[in-house]
């Protein structure tokens, strides 16, 4: 299996020389599905491999430093928008790690403009946004009130020149998931660059991506999830300091089994896994050598799952009536 | 892709032999210089977009559902906007997804879209006038925008 | 209205790459990866800015210098905030 | 993926897999005298997968996939699955491609000089360039063109050409070697559309590069006409003819203004291939 071999490579990038060329066509393009062919290609740096890999590599690395490029000019765009409001443009997951030149953020692929700020002034920063040119993605109602009703950021803007959306949120997990990190504390320990960026501190840090991995989403793009907490925790001083910071917004669960899967996956694999530890390792493997994935079933598992983790099962039932009477139909 | 047409307007604005941006030597004519006012001053300024361009829709065999699976059931208005069923002069959705192809021609040349009347093929043009990033189609219908 | 509080400048000369072509003048800027191709009056103004910033009034005058200029101090205004768009010039208030 | 090939095409190469035999038969086949991937190792992989459940067998639709997909990609039938595969690599070029400046193009190479052809579908640049290669010609492509970013040479990209609805009989009556089409697929999505195999000293160089000596802007179905195209509409129009402009950041940047600064560039309408064949041999002549 592919994934097996690319999580091998990046825990152990000198043991490249061993693989075969199909190998090689298996782990390039589970790669590339897993959005982790750049990382990979950094971690591959100076190690022996084929020629014919030279070109592949040279090009996702050339792309992460494009994607770096932008997610950080997205981010001047935000601070000069709200520069008058004298708000801190605090920067959340991919461009922060960029910003600040952290490991994670080595071959990252980036995306949207993530944001945090204060619930209080949200509707300020809402509107100095879409004076500055951002606009609003989806015109449906429902899902407007429901994002304002129950999200953790605003419904998503899309920046009308530049194509490029931004997310705003005043907290990082959504309202109804159980645990209710504390976002007063997220912004107070915020650390800022000399740049006037700033970002969550190193342990918040490790917290928001625990979260936004393990209580919100489908594992989908997990591997890429995980690896970024084994780098953020690899800059952690205080391991003790993390895990009260952990238990301070509710996730010390979360991290413990993070650590576990980091431990398993990208580090020495010391530690004892639990039988749902193993589901989880078996759905981030799930991809074969054509890089497609190869566990659909369990897949759909962690899908409903993502769901329980949002929602309270009534609330659920009437969010998926809603969607499903306006014509949405999963998969 | 917005701007893509505007660069014939801008190839005749700069008529200035000189090259811009040079203040021409003290001595020689002075040159004129148009800065406009008031409500109306004319964008001299175009930025060049990704695009997938000619390619995607030759590329790929690309469509548009209209409209998007997730607002099933909706209807479209004459101007393109997505109403409640049964509000007066709005059409159901197409039963079928259009293709890019369709799409190009009906925008092109004024034919209708297969299977709609005349009112109703407006109505779904203008829906797809409107598509924005993340609505199912918008790849396909940016890929439509070309210069020419 | 010339607001003279506004100072206009731009990021160092080698946030960009320029080029002419055929009276264009071509824009690549490092900084957000954007090539703008823009046309007069904006060259003009622009190659006026600099690091230190300058309110509109004084560009005003720096033009009139070198040109004969047609139109207001609106529609100079306008301009650079046509710029400032782009992300050529930034505004310090 | 129960069958799969390997391909080299130009400086690019695919891995292509498909639970069905049939599309992966006749990539071998048309594809037989392309050079193997010495490597082993492909630029990119494509599948053709079905498009949902039990589509394998029952009304059996394909799913282009890969490493670079879009989202609005149609099903297509599997008698299709040549143009499947064709679309297939087009897309993984289209959107993953940074090793060169890449100009949606058909390209032909004479005395070491290229004429580059660039429009949109329809436009006839691909017959144009399939003519041209069949009269004296190499073809270098009726897709890409692809410009070298530090010498900006034109690199080849001779896939098989792609045919579509009258340029088919046009083709088979210049071509008298039936097995270089491949299958008839009528009513696909673009037509009716036959595959020609390039000829053979168009595969036996598609690693040479040529120097860019004339930019085209042809345009099918309208009375014979020839106009300039001024340096700053041929920029723009590249830019919007290029899938990976923006992402090559200031390397195509340079790429792109020194082509547009050096490579003369004419609008070329016409109303048949004769007409336009002739037209591009007086340009050729009197190139700078």
């Amino acid at each position: 299996m592919s994934a097996h071999l690319l999580v091998m490579l990046l825990r152990t990038p000198e043991r490249a020389e061993a693989l075969n060329a199909a190998q090689w066509n298996g782990v390039i393009a589970t790669a590339r599905a897993e959005r982790l062919l750049a990382t990979l290609a950094y971690r591959l740096k100076g190690q022996v491999a084929p020629d014919a890999l030279g070109p592949i590599l040279e090009s996702a690395r050339f792309d992460a430093e494009y994607e770096k490029r932008l997610a950080l000019w997205e981010a001047d765009r935000a601070m000069a928008a709200l520069a008058p409001l004298d708000v801190p443009v605090l920067l959340l997951k991919g461009a922060a790690y960029v910003a600040a030149s952290l490991k994670a953020g080595e071959g990252r692929m980036i995306g949207d403009l993530d944001i945090l700020v204060s619930y209080e002034r949200i509707g300020e920063v809402e509107a100095a946004l879409l004076a500055a040119g951002w606009e609003w993605v989806k015109p449906d109602p429902y899902d407007d009130a429901y994002y304002r009703q129950w999200m953790h950021e605003l419904p998503p803007l899309i920046h009308r020149e530049r194509d490029r959306m931004i997310d705003v949120h005043h907290t990082i997990l959504p309202l109804t998931a159980r645990p209710m990190p504390d976002a007063q504390a997220l912004l107070a320990d915020a650390v800022r660059l000399p740049n006037g960026l700033c970002l969550l501190s190193p342990e918040d840090r490790v917290c928001h991506a625990v979260a936004h991995m393990l209580a919100d989403g489908d594992l989908d793009g997990g591997l890429r999830n995980l690896w970024d907490i084994s780098c953020l925790i690899s800059e952690i001083d205080n391991i003790s300091a993390l895990e009260s910071r952990a238990r301070h917004h509710g996730l010390h669960m979360h991290l413990a089994r993070a650590c576990r899967l980091v431990d398993h996956l990208y580090g020495k694999g010391k530690m004892r896994l639990t039988w749902a530890d193993r589901l989880f390792v078996r759905r981030l493997l799930a991809r074969n050598n054509w890089g497609s994935d190869s566990r659909k079933f369990l897949g759909l598992g962690f899908y409903v799952r993502s769901h329980l983790l949002r929602m309270p099962p009534l609330m659920l039932a009437r969010h998926l009536w809603t969607k499903w009477r306006n014509g949405h139909r999963p998969i | 892709m917005k701007d893509s047409g505007n660069h014939e307007a801008l190839d005749q604005g700069a008529g200035a032999t000189e090259t811009p941006g040079k203040a021409p030597d003290a001595g020689l004519a002075r040159r004129k210089l148009l800065l406009g006012g008031g409500a109306v001053v004319a964008s001299a300024a175009v930025s060049i977009r990704p695009a997938l361009a000619q390619t995607a829709a030759s590329v790929l065999n690309c469509q548009i559902p209209v409209p998007d699976p997730s607002r099933a059931g909706q209807h479209i208005a004459a101007d393109g906007s997505l109403v409640a069923p049964g509000t007066e002069g709005a059409f159901p959705g197409s039963g079928r997804a259009f293709t890019g192809e369709e799409v190009r021609a009906a925008l092109r040349g004024g034919r209708t879209l297969p299977g709609a009347s005349y009112e109703q093929s407006r109505a779904y043009l203008n829906y797809i006038r409107r598509l924005q990033s993340g609505t199912s189609g918008f790849t396909c219908y940016a890929s439509l925008q070309m210069p020419r | 209205m010339v607001d003279g509080q506004t100072l206009y400048y731009r990021d160092s000369a080698d946030a960009v790459v320029e080029h002419d072509l055929d009276g264009l003048r071509l824009v690549f800027h490092r900084p957000s990866g954007i090539t703008h191709i823009i046309a007069s009056p904006l060259p003009e103004i622009w190659s006026l800015l600099d690091e230190q910033g300058c309110s509109a009034e004084a560009l005003w005058r720096q033009l009139s210098d070198h040109y004969d200029l047609e139109g207001d101090s609106t529609g100079l205004v306008q301009h650079l905030d046509a710029l400032a768009t782009l992300g050529l010039a930034r505004l310090q208030r | 993926m129960k069958h799969s090939c390997m391909l080299s095409i130009g400086p690019a190469s695919f891995r292509i897999g498909s639970p069905w035999r049939a599309p992966i038969d006749a990539l071998r086949e048309l594809y037989a005298a392309y050079p193997p991937v010495k490597s082993g190792i492909a630029d990119y992989t494509v599948r053709l997968e079905p498009a949902g459940t039990g589509r394998r067998w029952f009304r059996p639709s394909i799913a282009i996939a890969g490493d670079h997909m879009l989202a609005d990609a149609a099903p297509m039938a599997l008698r299709h699955g040549l143009l499947a595969a064709e679309m297939g690599m087009n897309l993984q070029m289209a959107l993953g491609w940074r090793r060169h400046l890449l100009i949606h193009a058909s390209s032909a190479e004479k005395d070491g000089q290229a004429l580059i052809m660039t429009g949109e579908s329809g436009s006839g640049k691909s017959t144009l360039a399939a003519m041209l290669g069949e009269c004296g010609w190499r073809f270098m492509g009726d897709e890409f063109a692809l410009i070298d970013l530090v010498t900006g040479s034109i690199h080849s990209f001779p896939r098989l050409v792609s045919l579509k609805n009258a340029a088919i009989d046009v083709m088979r009556g210049i071509v008298k070697a039936p097995a270089r089409f491949g299958p008839l697929m009528e009513a696909t999505p673009k037509g009716d559309i036959a595959h020609l195999v390039p000829p053979a000293d168009a595969i036996l160089h598609m690693r040479d590069p040529a120097e860019p000596a004339l930019l085209l802007f042809p345009r099918f179905g309208f009375a014979s006409e020839l106009r300039g195209v001024s340096k700053g509409e041929a920029f723009v129009r590249l830019t919007q003819a290029s899938t990976n402009y923006v992402a090559l950041g200031e390397a195509g940047f340079h790429a792109l203004h020194h082509f547009v600064d050096t490579v003369p560039a004419m609008a070329l309408d016409y109303a048949n291939g004769e007409e336009a064949l002739a037209a591009i041999d007086q340009l050729w002549e009197v190139r700078s």
